[in-house]
C-alpha cells in the first residue's frame, strides 16, 4: 500500500523521470532485500513431461546440485511454487493442465523454458506438439538444448536470478496475472499465434503431406 | 458422437475381498501343480455405513506418474473401487513423422521416444533397419552394440529404481544411484558426444568408433558399480518398511500376465521366463553367458528382485564383451548404405557418387517389411518397418512395452489401497514418451 | 519460592510481537491477485468433478482418534521432566542440587506406571485390531 | 526367489531335441522356409487364408478380414500352436491410395518359439470394421483403441472403442492416414483455441461422469451442458 507509492510532487513539474529514479532511499533499499531473499529461493515447480524432465532429475540430483540455488525444495503442487520450469515438449492435450497450472501458482512467479521443445516446438513439428508454450503462458527465461546440459540449466537459472534481482516493487507490470480473452482463452492475438508457430529452418520442406 | 458407456461391467476383483467383506492384501495360496493362485474369497457387499466414493485424479501433473500419466481412482475410503487410466498427454506423433524422414535420420526420434533407454533404442532400429536393408554388420560393431544396449539397461534400471525408491519413501538411494548414472553418461559422452539422447547407431554401423582410453573407463566402471549396488539392497532388500509396502501388492499369475502381453520384468516376475535375448535372440547374445532371473508370485516385490538381479547380469554381459571385443571396421564396407570415408570421398569418382547420393537422398531398401524385437529394460521393443523402395518408409511401427504393461494396471490396482496404486504405477516402470509416442 | 516470572513474560511478548509484525508486513506489502481458476481447487492439472466434503468411512475417524490419544501422552511427560529433579530427592533441593545420596527413583517410578497403563491400552487396541487399516 | 519353484519355461517346452535358438544371418529375402503353422492354417481354413508370403525371414498368413477372430482363437487355443503372446495389433496404409489398408497382427508362440503376422486386407471404400480380439487376448485393449484413434479402424467386439491418444473432440480426423496433413487440418492458433477452450467435462469419460453423477458430485454447469446433450469428451 503506502511503501511503494510513486512520489508524485516529482512528477507533476511536466519533466519526465525515469520511475526508477524517483524512488526513494527506503523503497530502493527494501527492493533489494525483498529480490535477494526471492532470487536465492526459488522454488521450481518441475512440470516435467518428458527428456529434459530426466535432464533436470540430473541436475537436482548430487553432481550438478541445484540446492546450491536454494532450489532443492521442489515444490509439486503450484501453491508453494515460484518457478514454473517447463521441461519437455507440450502437447496440445496437455495444454490446458499447462495453462491450469501457471494460473494457480500465487503471484510472484516466473517460467523457465526448459529445452528446444518448450521453447519452439523443438523437432515436433506436426499436428501434435505445441509450437513452444510462450503462445499459452509467459515465459521470462528460455533454455535451448535437447536436451540442455546442466550447466545450460543451471545458467538458465542464474539468469533468472539476475532479472529477480533488477525488479522493482513500484513496476506493476511486472506482477500482472495474464486474462485470457473469455471466448478464445488465448491471452496472445491469434495471427500472432500463426506467425510464431510458423516452421522455420529445415522443416520447411515438409509441407507436402503424404510423400 | 456421445460415447457407448463401458458395457463391461468391472466388478470388484474378487481376489481383493476376504471373506468378511473387507478388502485386504492378495493371499497366494499354492495349488496342486505348485504354482501360486490368488485366493478367490466370495465377493460380498460392503457393510452398509459405505461411505461416498470418491473421484480423484492422480493427474498429468503429479510427482508419483513418472511424466504424465493420469489415473482415475474412485476411492472408497482408502480401497481403490476403479481406477480408469487416461494416457495420450505426451502424444506427439512420432510415428507421422517417421513417414516423412529417411532411415538415418529416424534415428535422433528414437533416443527421444524412450529416453530411458536411448543407445538401447538406437541399436534396435539399427538392427531393423539393417534387416530392411539386408546387409549384415560387422563384429567389432556386434560387440559395440551389445555394450551399448547393456549401458542403456544398467542406466534404465538406475532411474527407475531411484524413482522407485523416492515413489516409497527412501530418498538417499536416490542420490547413490544417480552419480552412477552421471559416470556412465560422461561415458556415453566420450563416446558420442551426447549425454542422454545419443543416436549412436547408423544403419549399418556406429555414429563413431570408442575413443581409445575408453574400455579402462568401462573397466573401471564394471568393478565399482556392483559396490554401490549391494549398497542400496543392503538399504532396500530386508527394509520392514520397503518388504511391507511391495510383498503381496499388484499380483499377476503367470498365464494372465502372458494373455495381457506384458512383457521384460513384469512377465518374468510372474513366473514366465520369456527374454528375448534368449528366445530370440539378436547380435549373438546366444554365446553371451548370463541366466535371466524369475519370480514367483508376480507382486512389486519380485519385480523389485528381478530389476536388481537383471543390473548384476548386465555387468557379468558387460564383462564378457569387454574381454571379446575384437578389433577391425565398425561400418560396414557396403557404400549403398554407409557414407564413404572423407578421404575416400574427395579422391575417387564413384565413392563420391555413393556420398552424394547417401547425403542427398539416403539409402533406399528393396520393397518388403520387417520386424525386429529387442529386449529393452521395460520389455519386448519392437520395430516393424514396412518399406516401399523409397528412402523414406511407409510405416515406423513402434511397439512399446511400457504401453502394454500399463494397459494391465487396472487388474492390478483395484481392491489395493491408495498408497499401493503409487507402488504399483512405480513398479512397472513407466515411460510416457514410449506410451504416447 | 517466588519466582520472577519476567522471562516468562518476555517470551509472551516477543512471540506475539513477532507474529503481529508479521501479518502486519505481509497485510501491507500484499497485493492479492485472485482469478478464478486460481480459487478451484489444485488437483494435478485438471478441473475437478466432485468436492472434498463428503462422507468419509469411519476408518478414518479411528486413526485419529489413536494418534490423539497417544500423542497427548506425550504432553503429560512436558512437566514431568521438567520438575523430575525435585521429584526423586528425598529433602528440598540445595541451591537447585540434591545433596549427594539422597536421590529416590520416586519420579521414575511414577511415569513407568502412567506409562504401563498407556501400554495396556495400546496392547489392547493392536490385539483388537483397530490398527490394520482394512 | 527359491530354487524349487520351476518357472514356465518359455520356448523350451517343444522338447528337448530343440536346438537352442541363434541369432538370425544372411537372412534371404523371399525364400526363406515358412513357420510351420502357416501350413497348418491353409490345411485348417482353407480358402479364408488368401497368401503366405516370407519376407525376410517371417512369414505373413493374409487372411479375410470377417473371420481374424476365429483364425487367431484357433491359432490361440489349438494345443500345437499355442500363440499365447500378443505382441502387436497395428495398421499400415501405403502411399498409393488405392492400395487397400492392411491390419497386423503379431503373434508369439511362447512354447514353441515361433513368430507369425497375421495381415487383413480392407478395401478403402467399403466401411473399415474389422473383429476385435480383445476377448482371446486382453492386451489388445489398448492396441486396438490406439489403430481406431490413428487410423480409424472399427474394432467389431471391442467394449470401449474409444480415442486413446487424442482427446474424444478432436475433428481433425485420423492422424496416421496418408491424407491426413502432417501439420494437422487447422492452423495452429485454431488448435489452440479449441484445446483451451474445451469444457471441464469434455476431460472425463462417460464412465467418470456417470460415477461422479451417481453420487451428485457433478458441478451445476457441467451437470446443465450435460442435461442439454453436449457430446461428452475423452
Amino acid at each position: 500500500m503506502g511503501l511503494d507509492r510513486l512520489d508524485t510532487r516529482r512528477t507533476d513539474t511536466g519533466v519526465e523521470y525515469v520511475p526508477s529514479s524517483q524512488e526513494s532511499w527506503v523503497t530502493t533499499k527494501l527492493d533489494f532485500l525483498v529480490n535477494w531473499g526471492r532470487a536465492n529461493s526459488l522454488w521450481p515447480m518441475p512440470f516435467g513431461t518428458a527428456c529434459c524432465a530426466i535432464e533436470f532429475m540430473a541436475t537436482a540430483a548430487s553432481k550438478f546440485d541445484l540446492a546450491r540455488f536454494g532450489m532443492e525444495r521442489m515444490s509439486f503442487s503450484p501453491r508453494q511454487a515460484d518457478v514454473l520450469i517447463c521441461a519437455g515438449r507440450v502437447p496440445f492435450k496437455l495444454a490446458p493442465v499447462l495453462r491450469r497450472i501457471w494460473m494457480q501458482m500465487p503471484q510472484p512467479k516466473w517460467c523457465i523454458s526448459m529445452g528446444a521443445c518448450a521453447s519452439s516446438g523443438g523437432m515436433f513439428d506436426n499436428y501434435a506438439v505445441v509450437q513452444g508454450i510462450d503462445t499459452i503462458i509467459p515465459v521470462d527465461v528460455y533454455v535451448p538444448g535437447c536436451p540442455p546440459r546442466p550447466e545450460g540449466l543451471m545458467y538458465g537459472i542464474m539468469m533468472l536470478q539476475q532479472k529477480v534481482m533488477r525488479e522493482r516493487m513500484a513496476d506493476k507490470s511486472l506482477r500482472h496475472e495474464i486474462e485470457p480473452d473469455p471466448s478464445s482463452q488465448l491471452y496472445i492475438a491469434p495471427p500472432l499465434i500463426d506467425e510464431l508457430s510458423e516452421p522455420f529452418g529445415n522443416s520447411i520442406h515438409q509441407t507436402r503431406s503424404g510423400l | 458422437m456421445a460415447t457407448v458407456k463401458r458395457t463391461v461391467e468391472v466388478e470388484l476383483s474378487t481376489t481383493g475381498l476376504d471373506a468378511r467383506g473387507r478388502p485386504q492384501r492378495v493371499p497366494l495360496v499354492t495349488d496342486q501343480e505348485g504354482n501360486l493362485v490368488p485366493v478367490n474369497a466370495a465377493p460380498a457387499v460392503e457393510p452398509e455405513l459405505e461411505g461416498e466414493h470418491m473421484l480423484i485424479n492422480i493427474g498429468p501433473q503429479h510427482p508419483a506418474t513418472h511424466g504424465v500419466l493420469r489415473l482415475v481412482l474412485e476411492l472408497d475410503g482408502e480401497t481403490v473401487v476403479r481406477c480408469i487410466p487416461h494416457i495420450g498427454y505426451l502424444h506427439c506423433g512420432f510415428e507421422k513423422i517417421g513417414e516423412y524422414r529417411q532411415y538415418n535420420q529416424i534415428i535422433p526420434w528414437t533416443d527421444r521416444e524412450d529416453y530411458l533407454n536411448s543407445p538401447g533404442n538406437n541399436v534396435a532400429f539399427a538392427l531393423g533397419a539393417e534387416r530392411l536393408f539386408g546387409i549384415e554388420i560387422t563384429e567389432r560393431c556386434k560387440v559395440l552394440r551389445v555394450i551399448a544396449s547393456e549401458l542403456s539397461r544398467l542406466i534404465s534400471h538406475c532411474v527407475w529404481l531411484g524413482t522407485f525408491c523416492i515413489d516409497i519413501g527412501a530418498f538417499t538411494p536416490f542420490l547413490w544411484i544417480f552419480q552412477q548414472r552421471e559416470r556412465v553418461y560422461t561415458m556415453l559422452e566420450s563416446w558420442i558426444g551426447a549425454r542422454m539422447t545419443t543416436t549412436l547407431t547408423r544403419v549399418g554401423g556406429m555414429g563413431a568408433d570408442i575413443p581409445d582410453g575408453w574400455t579402462e573407463d568401462l573397466a573401471n566402471f564394471i568393478r565399482t558399480f556392483p559396490r554401490v549396488l549391494d549398497e542400496c539392497s543392503a538399504v532396500l532388500t530386508k527394509n520392514g518398511i520397503w518388504v511391507g509396502r511391495m510383498v503381496g501388492v499388484g499380483a499377476m499369475s503367470a498365464d494372465e500376465a502372458v494373455n495381457y502381453g506384458l512383457s521384460g520384468p513384469l512377465l518374468r516376475a510372474s513366473g514366465v521366463a520369456y527374454d528375448v535375448r534368449k528366445d530370440f535372440p539378436y547380435l549373438d547374445y546366444e554365446t553371451y553367458d548370463f541366466d535371466v532371473p524369475v519370480g514367483q508370485a508376480g507382486d512389486v516385490y519380485d519385480r523389485y528382485l528381478v530389476r536388481m538381479e537383471e543390473m548384476r547380469q548386465c555387468i557379468r554381459i558387460l564383462d564378457q564383451a569387454l574381454k571379446r571385443l575384437p578389433d577391425g571396421p565398425v561400418n560396414v564396407s557396403d557404400h549403398r548404405v554407409i557414407l564413404p570415408p572423407k578421404s575416400k570421398a574427395m579422391s575417387d569418382m564413384e565413392s563420391m557418387i555413393h556420398h552424394f547420393k547417401q547425403v542427398m537422398e539416403g539409402p533406399r531398401p528393396p520393397i518388403g517389411e520387417a520386424y525386429v524385437a529387442v529386449e529393452s529394460p521395460k520389455g519386448e521393443k519392437g520395430y516393424y518397418m514396412v518399406s516401399d523402395g523409397t528412402s523414406k518408409p511407409v510405416r515406423w511401427r513402434i511397439r512399446p512395452p511400457s504401453f502394454v504393461n500399463l494397459s494391465a494396471i487396472p487388474r492390478m490396482v483395484e481392491g489395493h489401497l491408495l498408497s499401493d496404486v503409487i507402488a504399483i504405477n512405480a513398479s512397472i516402470d513407466i515411460v510416457m514418451g514410449e506410451i504416447d509416442r | 519460592m517466588e519466582r520472577s516470572y519476567l522471562p516468562l513474560l518476555l517470551l509472551v511478548g516477543f512471540v506475539a510481537l513477532n507474529a503481529a509484525l508479521i501479518l502486519i508486513i505481509s497485510h501491507l506489502t500484499l497485493r492479492p491477485r485472485p482469478t478464478a481458476v486460481k480459487q478451484t481447487p489444485y488437483e494435478s492439472g485438471m478441473p475437478v468433478l466432485g468436492d472434498a466434503r463428503e462422507r468419509f468411512s469411519v476408518k478414518f475417524y479411528m486413526v485419529a482418534v489413536l494418534f490423539i490419544l497417544f500423542d497427548i501422552e506425550t504432553v503429560f511427560m512436558i512437566p514431568w521432566g521438567a520438575h523430575f529433579r525435585r521429584l526423586s530427592c528425598t529433602v528440598d533441593l540445595v541451591a537447585g542440587a540434591c545433596p549427594d545420596g539422597r536421590l529416590s527413583l520416586f519420579g521414575f517410578w511414577e511415569m513407568l506406571v502412567f506409562v504401563v497403563i498407556l501400554l495396556v491400552g495400546f496392547i489392547y487396541v493392536w490385539k483388537k485390531g483397530a490398527l490394520q487399516w482394512d | 526367489m527359491s530354487a524349487d519353484f520351476t518357472p514356465v519355461l518359455a520356448g523350451r517346452a517343444a522338447g528337448g531335441n530343440v536346438p537352442a535358438p541363434v541369432t538370425p544371418k544372411n537372412v534371404p529375402y523371399r525364400d526363406g522356409t515358412a513357420n510351420p503353422s502357416a501350413d497348418a492354417l491353409r490345411a485348417r481354413f482353407g480358402t479364408t487364408v488368401s497368401r503366405v508370403d516370407v519376407v525376410w525371414g517371417e512369414t505373413t498368413v493374409i487372411v479375410d478380414a470377417p473371420r481374424v477372430n476365429e483364425i487367431v482363437r484357433w491359432l490361440h487355443d489349438d494345443p500345437t500352436q499355442r500363440y499365447d503372446y500378443l505382441v502387436d495389433v497395428t495398421a499400415v496404409e501405403y502411399r498409393d491410395l488405392e492400395r487397400p489398408i492392411e491390419v497386423v497382427w503379431h503373434l508369439r508362440s511362447l512354447p514353441f518359439r515361433r513368430f507369425i503376422r497375421l495381415k487383413a486386407l480392407l478395401q478403402k471404400g467399403q466401411p473399415l470394421e474389422v473383429p476385435s480380439v480383445w476377448d482371446i487376448y486382453k492386451g489388445a485393449d489398448w492396441m486396438e483403441r490406439e489403430c481406431f484413434d490413428m487410423f480409424g479402424i472399427r474394432f467389431v467386439g471391442h467394449p470401449d472403442l474409444r480415442r486413446i491418444l487424442m482427446w474424444e473432440q478432436y475433428k481433425e480426423g485420423f492422424p496416421l492416414r496418408k491424407d491426413f496433413p502432417l501439420r494437422g487440418r487447422f492452423s495452429r492458433s485454431e488448435q489452440l483455441r479449441q484445446i483451451l477452450s474445451q469444457n471441464p467435462e469434455a476431460k472425463y469419460s462417460m464412465e467418470e461422469i456417470s460415477i461422479a453423477e451417481a453420487f451428485e458430485d457433478l458441478p451445476a454447469d457441467v451437470r446443465a451442458r450435460l442435461g442439454s446433450g453436449e457430446p461428452v469428451g475423452e
